[in-house]
């Protein structure tokens, strides 16, 4: 029996709405309890922030980064936020480290644990190479993971749809969720990556999938149906039509506004819209390209099925990596960049592009802003989850610079200072004077996550959740986050301590140890009788399409470090 | 004026990697506090002095700093790196990455040198006595852009990639260069007196002007008349065209 | 009488079968070979099954001689293997890869019988 | 008498997944769908010379040791070197591979794999342009131009074409062969090149020229395209442009030809540039014809743990990476090395003479179930067990497609990464004791 206290924290915990009051926290084998004995270990976190573990929901750290590394050797001697980045040589307790945008899994685990994040959720697996994804999982230290499955232009999913079989698709998305591990459904660019496979797009939700007769519309409805029938603990996670084109708030809004009938089996919202500063454009081309956030933020305000996360950008160099295969060979081509694609047979496309977002660049200027606006426009930070889509807006390693922004206006103006008066008059954010303060960046930053996810015992400090516990070195009320924002990035940039399950896993900024984090992924019940049907239809793809055996698709046990099974009872 | 004087005590096999020997790391220094500059040698470091003989005379500012290296440093890598102002002269071979990241003062090379001379340099000037290998002026894995400021003249060949994605400053090669000298360059200019082969792929930007023969030129490059440079007369190229490329080729 | 030629190695599916059989008799059979087309062999005078010396700036091997009609004039193909690397090239080109394919070459013919791999190697050892 | 099915043969890249074993009294009798190297690999072994026990070199002669003595031998070795290569991995799991990292790491060693004279330059050209590819099953559904450059998979991926490319049938390739144009281009008529619709012979190391026409004529500047290019005519080059331009599907196998002539990795970094120009008109992918089946797989785990797929130097005690200075052969042909680990791997038959004249200066390690060239240098020779056969673990197929390879029949020896994982135990013990 291991025991901490942590004494005289200041807590801020909106779970429990809790905010920055000074508290004990007590843990015992890793969760947090009532109480602990006199024997209990003792932090002393006097005049330090306090929160639950960070969770980052949408970050691209696993599988398809690797594309990423193995094409930019030139990133692991990039150390552009030093003591996050660059290389680092081994030393007793870490493995060596490089990288800035795409680090190698060991500093992945590392650099999240010292910014006080505890769990991430990978967002996107390819059912077929999703042995991969988990081969790197069990390469990254420390921190609790999960990943999203792609079934956006999966061809069964396609076919059920187009037919008319919403049960067995239910048990396909079932079977696709254990072949691959998965957590939770990710459609990107919904039929855009089998139109991507004759080099081709999709244009927009009724635009039919080429030689599928079904449209990107219908693939979210019917995915949804399927996800709300087997009770998913994640609502679908959306990557829209159109993403990175100017005037693509339209396709956006218009998607959100499929859900609103779609009632959710949980208590959660039914759709979650990711990386929403892509999908945020107004404009008709890029010449008179401006934000589109005023429009979305207005419809977001006005909904409550939906929550979403940014794609915050950061400036300097980025990689974008997506299953969104036409986007990236859209990319390469405008800005000349090195272009890699992997298109997955019968599943899905994805491509990597690295670039450069430059404030000089009024483009990039204002896609700066809009990730903001989004922020601070959207007046309940319970729908707004914060993310850079890590590695596409920037590295996470940037969070800290990032909470900067959305806690200060001055800092904001500081940035905005630099801009064009062509990119000013094309965002609104320099009108904007809201300035979020810790509670609302603990919403958004491990709350919400919690809901989002349906995981109870994290992102709170709740009795009886996960010792996942973050202590800052600063003590809100004793400075202005408006003004002292130096001080603020600091304090993020490497929290006093770091707790995993009650491990002291980072202190003072440096990692103290590396034990294994845990696997997340959901095991849908589907009846039999159904369950067998769709498995007829599935046996025959893999006899005349699939280039790998059905036996040798599923991922097995051994590659799940520390797993955890999260059963569902599909309705049918 | 500062002057040390660097050999090796002994031969060695297994590379030195001297990114610490350099007048901005030496100025001001004595012998002593030089010799216990830390260096890697194989994987473990060492103290420069368990290496070399260190003889430092004077102590003077950077700029006005001179390093001797007295015999071959054929495997002593990264001499200069870096370096600001100052000066460098290296009587024998030198190792891979002498004078890369160069921003200023002077290296001067009296022997041949080894791959990735002047590497990623951005300003100085880098004078090389004898033959360089592969990636004269060129950049790192990945990179987009290799030298971007300063001159590297060599008076003896190089082999294949010179100036490879090169963005600013002048090359001029004396003798001749082997496969895709100006490959992926984007700026810059470069002078090769003698023999070059599939010159200037994929260039965007940049001069190029080849003296002596060309073998096997790209099939992407316009012909666009003749140019002359100070009195000679040159067929002109422009190209590269598959990357909409605004390069200049001049051949003999 | 001696040809100049352009030499180049590579996989063949005999070569591949014995990749962990290399201590064999059919190891040696499916990579000491030089093929040449038969216009190349005639100005050689050396028939199929003939002792061939080839020589290069790196060293010289003696491996027997085949014919294969898809070469091209002057083209000479050893397989990858012990026999090939006596002759080829080992400088990478600053990118790693050794010289395997266009290494100028002189073909003769020989009386002069190819090594079994484990003499080529003890060669290597004892040098 | 225990049949597996869906057995992954663990012979070439295509890393077959379909192969049904017999095994009877610890043997396998039977195999069936395998092509001849993986008959060879699954058959045949029992027929092979495997190095039955551990051995150690004394008086230039290999005496046999425990596994315990050999560990102990070669971690003395490893702790005394300066500058330690470890070599290959490449025919052996992922698991192993990730603890050779490990020791690599641990040891300050530089660990390079086979792509060193292989696919290396694919690597490189994906770092100057990307590397535009696709799953194998994409090309068997879809491509109806397959384009063969420089590789020949009659050879060396045997049952590449019927399962992944020109023969296989599909989901919009029901038709197969009769459905596509299958082009070759080499520099002789190769058997794979007899097979082919259209074959283009192009002067031994002139394929950036071509690759560079190609890219002209596609992005509509054939003006500037002289009369023969690489020694093929114009007008054969305009009409190889007009099918790649015309295809709904266009792949391009490439193999050694590409990687290893004359211009090296600015083939592959062209070949790059051209799936990209024609992606303006068709859609068009790439994908390397890897040999070894797990060369993918170091790669692709060397890459997520360091950063770098290949040649990567921890001296500094991080990795730094930079072919041409770090690769096995780099440091070899400049007598860099004071000791080596070859493992999975043959250097000593597949390195040129000068690097391996260095091997035989300096204590070698081996760790391989089969004697080999490398063994007649070898100090300390380690024997493991067939990894795919006597073996489970992870490799990557050649379009880094990851499958869990079977353990098949049981064996006495010591796995690759139980080896590794002994090593490194023992390295630490002696730095300990140090």
């Amino acid at each position: 029996m291991s025991e901490i206290l942590i004494k005289n924290a200041s807590v801020c915990d909106p779970a429990q709405g809790i905010n920055c009051e000074t508290m004990d926290i007590c843990i015992r084998d890793g969760k947090i309890v009532d109480s602990v004995s006199g024997n209990a270990k003792v932090i002393d976190a006097e005049g330090k922030l306090t929160m639950a573990g960070g969770f980052d929901g949408h970050t691209h750290s696993a599988g398809k980064i690797n594309v990423g590394r193995f094409m930019n050797p030139n990133d692991a001697r990039k150390n552009l936020v030093p003591g996050l980045s660059g290389q680092v040589a081994r030393t007793e307790k870490t493995r060596a480290q490089v990288g800035y945008n795409t680090p190698n899994t060991y500093a992945i685990g590392y650099r999240y644990a010292k910014l006080g994040y505890t769990t991430i959720c990978e967002a996107a697996i390819p059912l077929l190479s999703a042995r991969h994804t988990h081969e790197e999982f069990k390469e990254i230290p420390i921190l609790d993971k999960m990943g999203l499955s792609l079934f956006g232009s999966n061809w069964q999913v396609m076919e059920y749809i187009r037919d008319k079989e919403p049960e067995k698709l239910a048990a396909y998305i079932a079977w696709g969720l254990k072949a691959s591990r998965g957590y939770g459904v990710k459609i990107v660019n919904p039929g855009g990556g089998e139109a991507w496979g004759w080099g081709k797009n999709v244009s927009g939700l009724y635009d039919p999938v080429p030689n599928f007769d079904v449209t990107p519309a219908e693939i979210l409805m019917g995915l949804v149906e399927a996800n709300e029938r087997l009770q998913l603990p994640h609502s679908v996670h959306v990557h829209c039509n159109n993403l990175g084109k100017p005037g693509n708030y339209a396709t956006t809004i218009e998607t959100m506004k499929l859900f609103e009938k779609v009632k959710p089996s949980r208590d959660r919202q039914s759709l979650h819209v990711t990386h929403v500063q892509f999908n945020a454009y107004a404009g008709t081309s890029w010449r008179d390209f401006e934000t589109g956030a005023p429009m979305v933020s207005d419809y977001i305000n006005g909904a409550d099925h939906l929550t979403f996360d940014l794609g915050q950008v950061i400036f300097g160099p980025a990689v974008t990596m997506t299953a969104d295969g036409p986007v990236e060979y859209a990319n390469s081509r405008m800005l000349h960049e090195k272009w890699s694609n992997q298109d997955v047979e019968l599943e899905d496309a994805s491509g990597v592009v690295p670039l450069f977002y430059s404030p000089k660049s009024f483009v990039n200027a204002v896609q700066w802003a809009i990730g903001l606006e989004l922020a601070l426009l959207v007046k309940d930070p319970w729908k707004v989850m914060f993310t850079t889509d890590s590695p596409n807006g920037g590295s996470f390693v940037n969070y800290p610079e990032a909470f900067t922004y959305l806690m200060s206006a001055k800092r904001r103006a500081e940035v905005i200072s630099g801009f064009s008066k062509m990119a000013l008059d094309r965002m609104v954010l320099p009108g904007i004077d809201r300035e979020l303060d810790f509670y609302e960046l603990a919403v958004m930053t491990r709350s919400i996550q919690s809901k989002i996810y349906s995981r109870p015992e994290k992102g709170n400090l709740k009795v009886g959740s996960d010792a996942d516990i973050a202590i800052y070195d600063i003590l809100p009320g004793q400075i202005d986050p408006t003004t002292e924002y130096e001080k603020v990035k600091k304090a993020f940039s490497g929290t006093a301590y770091t707790l995993k399950d009650g491990v002291v896993v980072v202190k003072d900024g440096e990692i103290e140890a590396t034990p294994k984090g845990r696997i997340y992924w959901v095991n849908a019940k589907v009846p039999a009788n159904i369950d067998s049907a769709m498995q007829k239809d599935i046996d025959l793809k893999f006899k005349k399409y699939y280039t790998v055996s059905k036996s040798n698709y599923m991922v097995e046990d051994m590659y799940l470090e520390n797993p955890v099974e999260i059963g569902t009872e599909g309705v049918f | 004026m500062q002057v040390v004087k660097l050999s090796l005590k002994k031969a060695n096999k297994i590379p030195i990697e001297a990114d610490n020997v350099n007048p901005d790391n030496f100025a001001g220094k004595t012998t002593e506090e030089i010799k216990a500059i830390p260096v890697l040698y194989g994987n473990g470091q060492c103290p420069l002095g368990d290496l070399f003989n260190v003889e430092a005379e004077g102590s003077d500012s950077v700029e006005n700093t001179k390093i001797v290296f007295e015999g071959d440093v054929s495997r002593v890598k990264r001499i200069g790196q870096n370096m600001s102002a100052g000066e460098i002269e290296i009587n024998g071979n030198v190792d891979m990455h002498c004078g890369s990241g160069m921003k200023g003062g002077k290296v001067v090379i009296n022997g041949d040198a080894d791959s990735w001379l002047g590497c990623e340099m951005a300003g100085g000037e880098i004078i090389l006595n004898g033959n360089a290998s592969y990636y004269v002026g060129a950049g790192y894995r990945g990179e987009s852009c290799g030298m971007r400021g300063g001159k590297i003249t060599v008076n003896g060949n190089t082999k294949d990639y010179l100036g490879e994605h090169m963005c600013g400053g002048e090359i001029l090669v004396k003798g001749d260069v082997g496969l895709l000298p100006a490959i992926s360059n984007n700026g810059g200019k470069i002078v090769i007196e003698g023999k070059a082969t599939m010159p200037a792929s994929e260039m965007k930007n940049g001069t190029v002007i080849i003296n002596g023969e060309v073998s096997d030129l790209l099939p992407s490059y316009k012909e666009e008349g003749t140019e002359e440079v100070e009195g000679v007369t040159y067929r002109k190229f422009v190209g590269d065209v598959n990357v909409g490329g605004k390069g200049v080729l001049l051949i003999k | 009488m001696k040809i100049k030629a352009n030499l180049i190695s590579g996989r063949t599916a005999d070569q591949g079968a014995h990749l962990e059989a290399k201590t064999h008799k059919g190891y040696f059979d499916a990579c000491a070979y030089c093929e040449l087309n038969s216009a190349d062999l005639e100005r050689l005078s050396a028939s199929e099954g003939d002792s061939l010396k080839v020589t290069t700036e790196f060293g010289e091997v003696v491996v027997f001689a085949k014919a294969n009609e898809g070469n091209p004039d002057g083209l000479a193909f050893i397989p990858m293997g012990p026999w090939a690397n006596a002759v080829l090239s080992p400088d990478t080109h600053g990118c790693g890869m050794p010289g395997f394919k266009g290494i100028p070459a002189e073909i003769e013919v020989t009386d002069e019988k190819p090594l079994d791999m484990k003499s080529l190697m003890k060669k290597y050892l004892e040098d | 008498m225990p049949v597996i099915k869906d057995a992954v043969c663990s012979l070439c890249g295509s890393l077959c997944d379909d192969i049904t074993v017999t095994v009877e009294d610890n043997k396998i009798t039977k195999i069936e769908n395998a092509c001849i190297l993986g008959h060879s690999k699954f058959v045949g072994m029992f027929e092979h010379d495997r190095i039955e026990t551990p051995m150690i070199r004394k008086d230039g002669e290999l005496v046999p040791v425990s596994y315990e003595e050999a560990i102990e031998a070669a971690a003395k070795i490893l702790v005394n070197s300066r500058r330690t290569l470890s070599y290959g991995w490449c025919s052996t799991s992922c698991e192993a591979i990730s603890g050779a990292i490990k020791l690599a790491e641990e040891t300050g060693s530089v660990i390079d794999s086979t792509a060193n004279v292989c696919h290396g330059p694919s690597a490189l050209a994906a770092q100057e342009k990307g590397s535009p590819s696709a799953s194998l099953g994409v090309i068997k559904n879809r491509a109806d131009v397959i384009v063969f450059w420089g590789c020949n998979p009659v050879h060396a991926h045997p049952r590449h074409m019927s399962r992944y490319s020109s023969f296989s049938k599909g989901f919009f390739t029901e038709k197969g062969r009769k459905a596509r144009t299958m082009v070759v281009i080499d520099v002789r008529k190769t058997d794979t090149a007899k097979l082919a619709d259209k074959y283009v012979e192009i002067e031994q190391g002139s394929d950036l020229l071509l690759i560079t026409a190609l890219r002209s004529i596609v992005n509509g500047h054939e003006d500037v395209i002289p009369e023969t290019v690489a020694g093929v005519p114009k007008a054969e080059l305009l009409e190889l442009a007009e099918t790649l331009k015309n295809a709904k599907f266009v792949c391009i196998f490439f193999g050694m030809g590409v990687t290893q002539s004359r211009s090296k990795y600015k083939n592959g970094d062209a070949v790059s540039s051209l799936i990209s120009d024609l992606n303006q008109h068709t859609k068009a992918v790439m994908i390397g014809m890897r040999g070894h089946y797990n060369v993918t797989g170091f790669g692709q785990v060397a890459t997520w743990e360091t950063g770098f797929p290949m040649a990567i130097d921890f001296a500094k005690g991080y990795p730094y990476y930079n072919p041409g200075e770090t690769g096995a052969n780099d440091l070899l042909v400049r007598e860099e090395p004071d000791a080596a680990i070859i493992a999975a791997a043959d250097a000593g038959a597949h390195f040129p003479q000068k690097a391996v004249r260095h091997l035989a200066r300096i204590p070698v390690i081996q760790i391989d179930p089969y004697a080999n060239p490398t063994t007649e240098l070898a100090d300390v020779v380690i024997p493991s067990a067939i990894v795919g056969i006597e073996a489970e673990g992870t490799a990557y197929r050649m379009d880094a497609i990851s499958l869990r390879m079977k353990k098949l029949i049981d064996s006495k020896f010591k796995t690759d990464e139980e080896i590794v994982k002994d090593l490194t135990t023992k390295v630490r013990e002696l730095k300990r004791g140090a």
